[in-house]
C-alpha cells in the first residue's frame, strides 16, 4: 500500500516545519527520508502517525485517508514507527517490552494471556537477532543508549506493521551492529514490508536504500533512486555540503 | 487462604464490635483493590475515589428512598448508575497526566462535595441522608455478619477481576500506558479508551462498595462519603502493600485499618494520631516506595541470590533459565 | 603529561555488578583520544566517572597530576573538565538564548560571556536564528548542536564528548569534527566516544577499544583503522570509501 | 429488645460502679463544645459520686473520641455497647453525630439521652429511645424574640431582614425557624444566604446584606463564622437596627474577637449561669471549683444529660443493660426532669417542649433580655452603631 | 439585577480575593511548574504561617505582620530541610506521585501538631484595625484586604523577577530540567534545588500572615484551600507565576460576582468549572508554556 501525502502543512507558531509537503513512497520498497537539521522529517513523521494534527493537506495509506487520526488508528492501519530519541518502557524488561507491541485486537482478544508462549518465543527471537538477547530480563531504563535503541526497534518489528518508519535507527548504534541491521531491514522488506527510514548516515542510506526522498525547509527537493540523487546538485548544496 | 479467612473470622469474632471492625477493614480491601485498577495498571494517582464510593452511596440510598427500589437491585444500579457518570468524568479527567490528574481527582471530590452539600432538595444536603436498612428485622450482630459476607464476596470478586486483566493483554496495554503513554499509543493501543474502560470498571467497585457501605451503615453525610481524607487512605493502603501485586492493597487494607484504629486507642484523645498517620504515609514512601510486598521478596531475592548483571557477560547457562522463566510465566 | 588520567577504575550503577572493571585510559593534553566499542561496553560510563557524575568503586581519576577521584562534576568543572552527554540534554523549557548562556555560568566576566555566544552563533547558525525559542521545541539534530555551543561556553583543560555527532547532519558533522580538531590544536585533552567511528578515528590520534568495560585494544588511531579484522568487528565492514572533508 | 442476650447481670452487685459509654469530638471540626460536653459530664460524675452515686453505686465514664467523624462515632458506640458492655450510653455532641449514633443505641435497646441534636430531624427519623436534655429544639430558640418583635408598635416594627446562616442542621434551624415565625408575622425576607460551614470569606454576602439595607439581620451561626460574618459587616459600615447571632455571641472570646463592638448584638441561650433553677446554683457553684471557670452552655448540657439519666435510673431503680433500659425509657416518657436549664419533659419523639432564653450584650456584658421573668436588663432596641 | 452600588462593591470585593488568591497559589507554581513536585502541604504551611502570625500578636501583642521577620527565613530554612531531606530522596521517575504522598503525610503531620498545639478552636486575630475601612467611589475597601493585596502584589513581582531575571532563577529552571546537564555547567543543583523549595515556602509564610490578616483558621482549614489553590494554577498554566496571577485574579471576581446571583456555595464550584472546561479547551492552561512532552 502506498503511503502518501499531499499538500501537508504544518507551522509552529512563526516556525513552518513542513511547508506543503506532497510527498509520495514506493510501497513494498525501503524508502529513505533525508535532509539538513530541522528540515521537518521527524514533524513529518508525527503528522503521518497522527501524534501531531498537521494544519492542512491529507495523509493518504492505500485507499485509507489518515489524516489527523489518532496515532493507535494510524498504528492498527500498519504503520508503525520508532522515535528519533528513543522511547522504552523504562520500568519494564526488555522481553515484556517487546510483548506490549503485540496489539490486542477485540474484548475478548484483550483479556487473552499477555505472555503466550509462541509470542515469548518470537520475542526472544527479536531480541537474538537485534544482538540484546542477553538484557532480555533487564529492566529498559537499565540499558545504554543504543541498547535502548535496538530494544525499540525489536518492539516495532513485533508488531509486524506493514509499513515501518524508522527515524534515525543508526543513531547511537554501533557501526559493526549497523551492518546487521541493515541486513535485516533488507530481508524484511524482501519479506514485503515497507520501510520508510530517516537517517543522517549516508552510507546506511546510501546502501540499502531503493528510492530517497530529500527534504529541505519543510518540502521534499528531491526524488529518486541514490545514485540519481546523490549527484543532485540542490540535494548537494543543500544536505550534502560541498 | 483469604476465602477461608473470610469464612472463619465471623465465628471468632469475640464480639460484634470486633466483627464491625472487620466489616470496615473489608470495606477498605475492597475500595483499595478498586483503586489499584487505576493505580496500579496505569499508574494514575486518584486522590479522588473516596467521592467515588460516596456517589455509589448516595446513588443506592437515593434510589431506595426516592424510586423504592429494593436494597440490593438499588446497590447494582447504583453502581451501574456510577460506572456510567465515570464516563464523563474519566473523559475529563484522563485528559491530563501526572500532577494534573491528582489536582483533577481532589478537585472532582470538592465538587461533588458542594453539590451535595447545596443539592439539598434532592440530596438532603448537609442534614444527611438516612438510608433505610436491607434487613430490617436484623439484630445489629446478625447484620454485621451478613454484611461481612458480602463485602467478602465483592473482595474476592474484586480480586479475582484484577488477576484477570493482570495477565491479560488488555493489562499489558495499561502498563505500557503508566510508563509511556505516547508510545503505547504508536504502538496501536487506543490508550484513552483502555484508560476510560479500567476508569469505569474501577469506578463500578468502588460504587459497590459505597453501595454496601451505605446499605450497612445507614447514614451519610456529604462531609464524610466526600473526603479528600478517604482518597488518601486508600491511596495508602495500596501503596504500602504494593501497587503491582494482587494482593498488596488488601494487605495495606488490613495492616492501615488496623494502624487507624490503634492509633485511635492510643492518642484518641489528641490530634496526634494525625501525627502518626502521617509518619506512616511518609516511611512507606521514602522507604519502601513500591509496597511491603515487593520489598520483602526483593530483599529475601536479593538474600538468595546473587546480584544480577547488567553486562553483556550472561553465560549459556543464565540465557537458558531466563528462558526458560519466561515460557513458564507463558504457561502458568 | 596527561591531562586526564583514569588508573584501573572499577564503576557500576547501584547495586549491580560493575560496568568498567579495571579500566584504564590517559589523554595527554592537545591530542584526542577516541573510545570506540559495541553498545553497552561502557562508553559513557568512562565518562561519567571522568566527569564526576558517577563516583567510581576503585581505581582513581587523575586531572593535570591531582587525584581527583569522587569529586563531583561541580569541581571537574572547576579543574577544567568539561562533558557533554549522549542524548539530549538541553534545558527544555528554556530559551537557546538561556541555555548557552548557562554554559557560562561559571563565567563571571560578561564581556567575555557575549563574546563566547557570538561565537557560537556564528558557528552554528541556528544557534542563532532560533536565539529565543525554547530550545526543547528544536528538531534533535538542532538541540545537539544547540548543546555543543553550549559547552564551548567555557574553555575547559579537559573535553569529554559523548557521541557528539549523532543526529547531526553531514555540515553539522564537519563543524564539529573541525571543533574537535581546533581544539586539540589550541592544547586541550579530549576523549572522544563516537560510534561514527571511522570519521572519528580519523580525527584522533589514539584510538581504544572498550568491550565489556575493559580495554580491548588501544594504540594510534591509523593503525586501529587499518586492521581488518577490527574494522570487521567493532567499526562496520565497509572501510571508508573515500577520506572525508578535512 | 435486642442486648438482652448478651446480659450477664454484671451490675447486679451494688458495688459495681455503673459504667456510661460516651463517645465525643475532642478532636476535629467539633473539638471544641466537645470538650466543654466532656466537662459537663465530668461535673456531673463527680458531683454525683460525691452525694453517694446512683443507686448507690459509683458513676465511671468511659469517653471515646470520635474526631468529630460519624463513622467513627458508630464504632465507638459499637465498642461500648458491644464489646466494653457499658450499662448506660450518653449522647455525643453536633446533630451530625447524634443520628447516627443514636441508632446504634436503638438497635442495641438502649436508652439515649443526649446533650446536642437540636435539629428537628433528629426527631423524625422515629426514634423512640432519644430524649434531648435541653430546653428546645433549634426551630425554637428565638421563639421569646418573636414575640416580642411582633409586639412592637407598627412605627418601630423591623420591616425587612435578612438571614444568612451556615449550611448546617442546627445553625440553620435557628435562623430559619425565626424566618418561619417572622415571616408570618409580615416581616419581609431581603437577603437569605446559605454559607457551607467551612467559609472563611464573607465579603460578599456581607455586601449583600449591606447593598439591601434591611433592618435587621439574623446569622444562623456556629462561632467563628458568626464572628466573620459581624467583621465583614462592619467593614462595609452596616448598621442594623437589631442584629442576632445564635452561638457566637455567647462565647466567652466573642467581645474580642469583634474587636469590642458588641453593643446590642443579640443571641439565643439555652443556659445561663444565673438561671434561678435550684440544682443551678450547685452546679455552677462545684463546676467552677472544679475546673476553675465558670460553666457555659455546652458544659450545661453535658450536664444536664447526666441529670435526666440519673432522674431515670434512681426512678426505676436499675442501670444495666437489657430489660432496664425499657423500664428508663418509658419513665422519661411520663415525666419531668428538673434541671440546670429548668425543667424538662419531653414528647413522643423526644422532643423537649421548651424555649431559649434571649441574651444581648449591653455595655461589654451579655445580659438576659427575654423573657420578661427571667430578664437582667432591658432590651436595647434599635441597637446602637457598632 | 443587583444595583450598581453592590455591583460595584462585589467587583471590588473580588479583586481584592483574588489578589490573595494569587499570593496564596504563587508557591505552588514554584514546585509544580519548575520541580515537578506536586506539593499537597502549601496550604497546611499557610495555616501554620498564619497560626504563627496569629500566636505572635496573642502572645507578644506585636502586628502579625512583623512575624514575617521570623516566619520567612525560617520556612525558607524548612524548605531547604524539606527538599534536601525528604524530596530528593524520592526516585525521578516516581518523583511526581510519591511527592503527592509525602507531601500530603506532611500536611497530615502538621495539622495534627498543630491541632495539639492550639487546639481545634478557631482562631482570628483582633486587630485594631480588623473592622477599618474607606471609601472608594462609593464601596468600602477594608484595610486589612489592602495590606493583603499589596503583600500579594509585591511577592509576586518579586517572584517573577528573581525567576526570569536572575542567574539563581536560571540555575533553578535548570537543575528542575536536566539535573545532569545542569551540575555539568556547574551548578551546585543540591543546594538550588533546595533553596527554590525553600522560596516556596517562603511565599507560604508571607501568604499565610496574608491570610490570618482578615479569616478566621484553624487546623483544618488547610483542606479547604487546596481545591480553589490548584484549580488556579491549572487555569493559570502550570508553573506560570503571572499565569497564577491572572487565573487567580479572574476567579476571584467571577466569584465574587457569581455569589450575587448564586449564593456561596454554587458559587464556589466556579473554580472547579473552571478547571475542568480549562482541561476541556486547553489542558496545559491559559498561560502555560510547557511543551507537551511528546516528542
Ligand atoms: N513542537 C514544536 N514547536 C515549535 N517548533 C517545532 C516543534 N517541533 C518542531 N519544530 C520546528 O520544526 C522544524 C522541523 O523540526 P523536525 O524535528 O521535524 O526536524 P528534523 O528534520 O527531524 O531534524 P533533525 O534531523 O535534526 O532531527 C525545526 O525548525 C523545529 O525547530
Ligand atoms: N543507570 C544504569 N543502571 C544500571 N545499569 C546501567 C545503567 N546505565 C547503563 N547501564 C549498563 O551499563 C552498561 C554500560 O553502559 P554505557 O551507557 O556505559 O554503555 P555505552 O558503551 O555508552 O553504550 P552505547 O554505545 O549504547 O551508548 C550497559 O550494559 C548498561 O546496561
Ligand atoms: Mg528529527
Ligand atoms: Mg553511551
Amino acid at each position: 500500500m502506498t503511503l502518501e501525502t499531499r499538500g501537508l502543512r504544518k507551522a509552529f507558531g512563526g516556525v513552518v516545519a513542513i511547508d506543503g509537503a506532497d510527498v509520495q513512497f514506493q510501497p513494498g520498497k525501503v524508502n529513505a527520508l533525508i535532509g539538513p537539521n530541522g528540515s521537518g522529517k521527524t514533524t513529518f513523521f508525527n503528522c503521518v502517525t497522527g501524534m501531531i494534527r498537521p494544519d492542512s493537506g491529507s495523509v493518504l495509506f492505500g485507499d485509507r485517508d489518515l489524516t489527523g487520526r489518532a496515532p493507535h488508528v494510524v498504528a492498527r492501519a500498519g504503520v508503525g514507527r520508532t522515535f528519533q530519541l528513543c522511547r522504552v518502557f523504562p520500568r519494564m524488561t526488555a522481553v515484556e517490552n517487546v510483548l506490549a507491541a503485540v496489539r490486542p485486537g477485540g474484548l475478548l482478544h484483550g483479556l487473552r494471556s499477555a505472555r503466550r508462549q509462541d509470542e515469548t518465543e518470537r520475542a526472544y527471537g527479536w531480541l537474538t537477532r537485534l544482538g540484546i538477547e542477553h538484557l532480555a530480563g533487564a529492566e529498559a531504563r537499565n540499558m545504554s543508549w543504543g541498547q535502548q535503541k535496538l530494544l525499540e526497534l525489536a518492539g516495532v518489528l513485533m508488531a509486524e506493521p506493514r509499513t515501518i518508519l524508522l527515524d534515525e535507527p543508526a543513531g547511537g548504534v554501533n557501526p559493526a551492529l549497523l551492518d546487521r541491521i541493515g541486513t535485516l531491514v533488507r530481508e524484511l522488506n524482501a519479506e514485503g514490508r515497507t520501510f520508510v527510514i530517516v537517517e543522517h548516515n549516508m552510507d546506511l542510506v546510501m546502501s540499502i536504500s531503493d528510492h530517497i526522498v530529500v527534504f529541505d525547509r519543510g518540502r521534499p527537493i528531491a526524488a529518486g533512486p541514490p545514485a540519481e540523487v546523490r549527484a543532485d546538485e540542490r540535494v548537494l548544496g543543500a544536505y550534502l555540503g560541498v | 487462604m483469604l476465602i477461608a479467612a473470610i469464612l472463619v473470622f465471623p465465628s471468632l469474632a469475640p464480639n460484634p464490635y470486633i466483627l464491625s471492625s472487620g466489616v470496615i477493614v473489608l470495606n477498605w480491601a475492597v475500595l483499595a483493590t478498586a483503586w489499584n485498577f487505576v493505580g496500579g495498571f496505569t499508574g494514575y494517582i486518584s486522590l479522588g475515589h473516596g467521592a467515588l464510593a460516596g456517589l455509589g452511596g448516595y446513588a443506592t440510598g437515593l434510589l431506595i428512598t426516592k424510586a423504592d427500589i429494593p436494597s440490593f437491585v438499588a446497590l447494582i444500579l447504583a453502581a451501574v448508575i456510577v460506572a456510567a457518570l465515570a464516563v464523563p468524568i474519566g473523559f475529563a479527567a484522563l485528559r491530563v497526566r501526572g500532577a494534573s490528574f491528582v489536582i483533577v481527582s481532589i478537585a472532582l471530590v470538592l465538587i461533588l462535595l458542594l453539590v451535595f452539600q447545596s443539592w439539598s432538595s434532592v440530596t438532603g444536603g448537609s442534614r444527611g441522608l438516612v438510608v433505610p436498612r436491607p434487613f430490617p428485622g436484623m439484630l445489629r450482630p446478625e447484620h454485621h455478619r451478613a454484611f461481612f459476607f458480602l463485602y467478602g464476596g465483592l473482595l474476592i470478586l474484586a480480586l479475582a477481576t484484577w488477576w484477570l486483566l493482570d495477565r491479560s493483554r488488555f493489562g499489558m496495554g495499561l502498563k505500557a500506558i503508566r510508563e509511556d503513554e505516547d508510545k503505547a499509543e504508536s504502538l496501536g493501543t487506543p490508550t484513552f479508551a483502555y484508560k476510560l474502560t479500567v476508569f469505569v470498571v474501577s469506578a463500578a467497585f468502588t460504587a459497590l462498595a459505597g453501595g454496601l457501605y451505605a446499605l450497612w451503615f445507614g447514614d451519610l453525610d456529604p462531609v464524610f462519603q466526600f473526603s479528600v481524607l478517604t482518597g488518601s487512605y486508600i491511596v495508602l493502603m495500596a501503596l504500602l502493600g504494593g501497587v503491582r501485586n494482587l494482593f498488596g492493597p488488601v494487605l495495606g487494607a488490613i495492616v492501615v485499618g488496623i494502624a487507624l484504629e490503634y492509633f485511635k486507642v492510643e492518642f484518641g484523645s489528641t490530634p496526634l494520631h494525625l501525627v502518626t498517620t502521617g509518619l506512616l504515609l511518609g516511611l512507606v514512601v521514602l522507604f519502601m516506595p513500591d509496597g511491603v510486598i515487593p520489598s520483602v521478596t526483593g530483599l529475601v531475592q536479593r538474600l538468595r541470590k546473587r546480584e544480577q548483571s547488567s553486562i553483556r557477560e550472561f553465560t549459556a547457562a543464565d540465557l537458558a533459565e531466563q528462558r526458560k522463566r519466561d515460557r513458564e510465566g507463558a504457561s502458568s | 603529561m596527561s591531562e586526564i588520567e583514569l588508573v584501573d577504575v572499577q564503576a557500576g550503577y547501584g547495586r549491580a555488578a560493575p560496568v568498567l572493571r579495571g579500566f584504564s585510559v590517559s589523554v595527554p593534553a592537545g591530542s584526542v583520544v577516541c573510545l570506540v566499542g559495541p553498545n553497552g561496553a561502557g562508553k559513557s560510563t568512562v565518562l561519567k566517572v571522568a566527569s564526576g557524575l558517577l563516583s567510581p568503586r576503585s581505581g582513581r581519576v587523575m586531572v593535570g597530576g591531582k587525584d581527583l577521584t569522587g569529586a563531583g562534576p561541580q569541581k571537574m568543572l572547576a579543574e577544567g573538565v568539561a562533558l557533554v552527554l549522549q542524548g539530549h540534554s538541553v534545558f527544555r523549557e528554556m530559551t537557546v538564548e538561556e541555555n548557552v548562556l548557562l554554559g557560562g555560568y561559571t563565567l563571571n566576566d560578561k564581556a567575555a560571556k557575549s563574546r563566547r555566544a557570538k561565537f557560537v552563533q556564528e558557528l552554528f547558525p541556528v544557534v542563532g536564528e532560533r536565539w529565543r525559542s525554547l530550545a526543547g521545541l528544536l528538531s534533535g539534530g538542532q538541540q545537539k548542536q544547540v548543546e555543543f555551543a553550549r559547552s564551548l561556553m567555557v574553555d575547559p583543560k579537559v573535553v569529554l564528548l559523548d557521541e557528539p555527532s549523532m543526529g547531526l547532519d553531514p555540515k553539522a558533522t564537519s563543524t564539529i569534527f573541525e571543533q574537535v580538531a581546533r581544539m586539540r590544536d589550541a592544547g586541550t585533552a579530549v576523549l572522544l566516544v563516537e560510534q561514527n567511528a571511522r570519521r572519528a578515528l580519523q580525527t584522533a590520534d589514539l584510538g581504544c577499544v572498550l568491550d565489556l568495560g575493559r580495554v580491548h585494544i588501544s594504540g594510534p588511531a591509523a593503525d586501529l583503522l587499518a586492521d581488518p579484522q577490527l574494522g570487521e568487528l567493532y567499526l562496520g565492514g565497509r572501510p571508508a570509501e573515500k577520506p572525508p572533508v578535512p | 429488645a435486642c442486648g438482652g442476650g448478651d446480659d450477664e447481670g454484671g451490675g447486679e452487685k451494688s458495688g459495681d460502679p455503673i459504667v456510661v459509654g460516651i463517645s465525643l469530638p475532642l478532636t476535629g471540626d467539633f473539638s471544641e463544645p466537645g470538650k466543654g460536653v466532656q466537662e459537663g459530664y465530668e461535673a456531673w460524675a463527680k458531683i454525683t459520686n460525691d452525694k453517694g452515686g446512683l443507686l448507690g453505686r459509683q458513676i465511671e465514664l468511659k469517653i471515646l473520641d470520635d474526631q468529630s467523624n460519624a463513622d467513627r462515632v458508630v464504632a465507638d458506640y459499637e465498642q461500648l455497647i458491644g464489646s466494653d458492655q457499658v450499662d448506660l450510653v450518653v449522647g455525643p455532641f453536633s446533630t451530625r453525630l447524634v443520628v447516627p449514633s443514636a441508632r446504634v443505641a436503638q438497635e442495641y435497646g438502649m436508652l439515649f439521652v443526649e446533650p446536642a441534636g437540636a435539629a428537628a430531624e433528629v426527631f423524625n427519623q422515629g426514634f423512640k429511645n432519644l430524649f434531648y436534655a435541653a430546653p428546645a429544639v433549634a426551630d425554637d430558640h428565638y421563639n421569646h424574640l418573636v414575640e416580642y418583635l411582633l409586639a412592637l408598635p407598627a412605627g418601630q416594627k423591623p420591616t425587612s431582614v435578612a438571614y444568612a446562616a451556615m449550611d448546617d442542621p442546627f445553625a440553620q434551624g435557628t435562623a430559619y425557624g425565626l424566618k418561619k415565625k417572622l415571616e408570618a408575622g409580615g416581616i419581609k425576607t431581603v437577603v437569605d444566604e446559605v454559607y457551607p460551614p467551612n467559609t472563611t470569606d464573607f465579603g460578599s454576602i456581607a455586601a449583600k446584606i449591606a447593598a439591601a439595607k434591611p433592618d435587621m439581620v439574623v446569622g444562623g451561626s456556629q462561632y467563628q463564622d458568626g464572628v466573620n460574618l459581624i467583621v465583614a459587616l462592619q467593614q462595609l459600615d452596616y448598621q442594623p437596627k437589631l442584629a442576632a447571632f445564635s452561638t457566637a455571641p455567647t462565647n466567652p472570646e466573642f467581645d474580642k474577637a469583634i474587636g469590642n463592638k458588641t453593643e446590642g448584638i443579640l443571641s439565643p441561650t439555652g443556659y445561663s449561669q444565673d438561671a434561678p433553677y435550684a440544682s443551678n446554683k450547685e452546679f455552677v457553684e462545684k463546676f467552677t471549683a472544679q475546673f476553675g471557670k465558670a460553666p457555659e452552655e455546652d458544659q450545661a448540657n453535658g450536664y444536664t444529660t447526666g441529670q435526666v439519666v440519673g432522674a431515670a435510673v434512681q426512678a426505676a431503680g436499675c442501670a444495666e443493660q437489657g430489660e432496664c433500659q425499657q423500664k428508663l425509657i418509658d419513665w422519661l416518657h411520663s415525666n419531668t426532669v428538673d434541671t440546670v436549664v429548668g425543667p424538662l419533659k419531653w414528647d413522643a419523639t423526644g422532643k423537649p417542649q421548651g424555649a431559649h432564653m434571649i441574651q444581648q450584650w449591653i455595655g461589654n456584658d451579655i445580659k438576659i433580655v427575654l423573657p420578661a421573668d427571667a430578664k437582667e436588663a432591658d432590651m436595647v432596641y434599635p441597637k446602637p452603631a457598632w | 439585577m443587583p444595583s450598581g452600588a453592590l455591583l460595584l462593591q462585589s467587583i471590588i470585593l473580588g479583586l481584592l480575593l483574588g489578589g490573595l488568591y494569587a499570593l496564596l497559589a504563587a508557591g505552588l507554581t514554584l514546585y509544580f511548574g519548575t520541580m515537578r513536585v506536586v506539593m499537597i502541604a502549601h496550604s497546611a504551611f499557610l495555616i501554620l504561617a498564619a497560626y504563627l502570625a496569629w500566636w505572635t500578636n496573642d502572645r507578644l501583642g506585636i502586628d502579625p505582620l512583623l512575624s514575617m521577620v521570623v516566619t520567612v527565613p525560617l520556612f525558607f530554612g524548612a524548605g531547604v530541610l524539606l527538599q534536601r531531606g525528604l524530596l530528593s530522596r524520592l526516585r525521578p521517575v516516581t518523583l511526581t506521585m510519591m511527592s503527592v504522598l509525602i507531601t500530603f503525610a506532611i500536611a497530615l503531620i502538621i495539622e495534627g501538631l498543630l491541632g495539639y498545639a492550639f487546639s481545634g478552636t478557631q482562631r482570628r486575630i483582633q486587630l485594631g484595625y480588623g473592622t477599618e475601612s474607606f471609601n472608594l467611589f462609593g464601596a468600602r475597601v477594608a484595610v486589612v484586604k489592602l495590606i493583603a493585596f499589596v503583600l500579594a502584589a509585591v511577592s509576586l513581582a518579586g517572584l517573577y523577577v528573581l525567576m526570569k531575571r536572575t542567574q539563581f532563577g536560571w540555575a533553578l529552571r535548570a537543575t528542575i530540567q536536566h539535573r545532569d546537564a545542569a551540575r555539568l555547567v556547574g551548578i551546585d543543583t543540591e543546594r538550588t534545588a533546595g533553596f527554590g523549595f525553600g522560596l516556596g515556602l517562603a511565599t507560604a509564610a508571607v501568604g499565610g500572615t496574608a491570610l490570618s490578616l482578615d479569616t478566621t483558621i484553624y487546623p483544618s482549614l488547610h483542606w479547604h484551600w487546596i481545591g480553589p489553590l490548584m484549580a488556579i494554577i491549572v487555569v493559570g498554566g502550570l508553573g506560570s507565576v503571572p499565569g497564577a496571577a491572572a487565573a487567580a485574579l479572574v476567579l476571584g471576581l467571577a466569584q465574587s460576582l457569581l455569589q450575587i446571583p448564586m449564593g456561596a456555595t454554587w458559587a464556589q464550584t466556579v473554580f472547579y468549572v473552571a478547571l475542568f472546561a480549562t482541561l476541556a479547551v486547553r489542558p496545559q492552561g491559559f498561560f502555560g508554556g510547557r511543551l507537551a512532552q511528546r516528542f
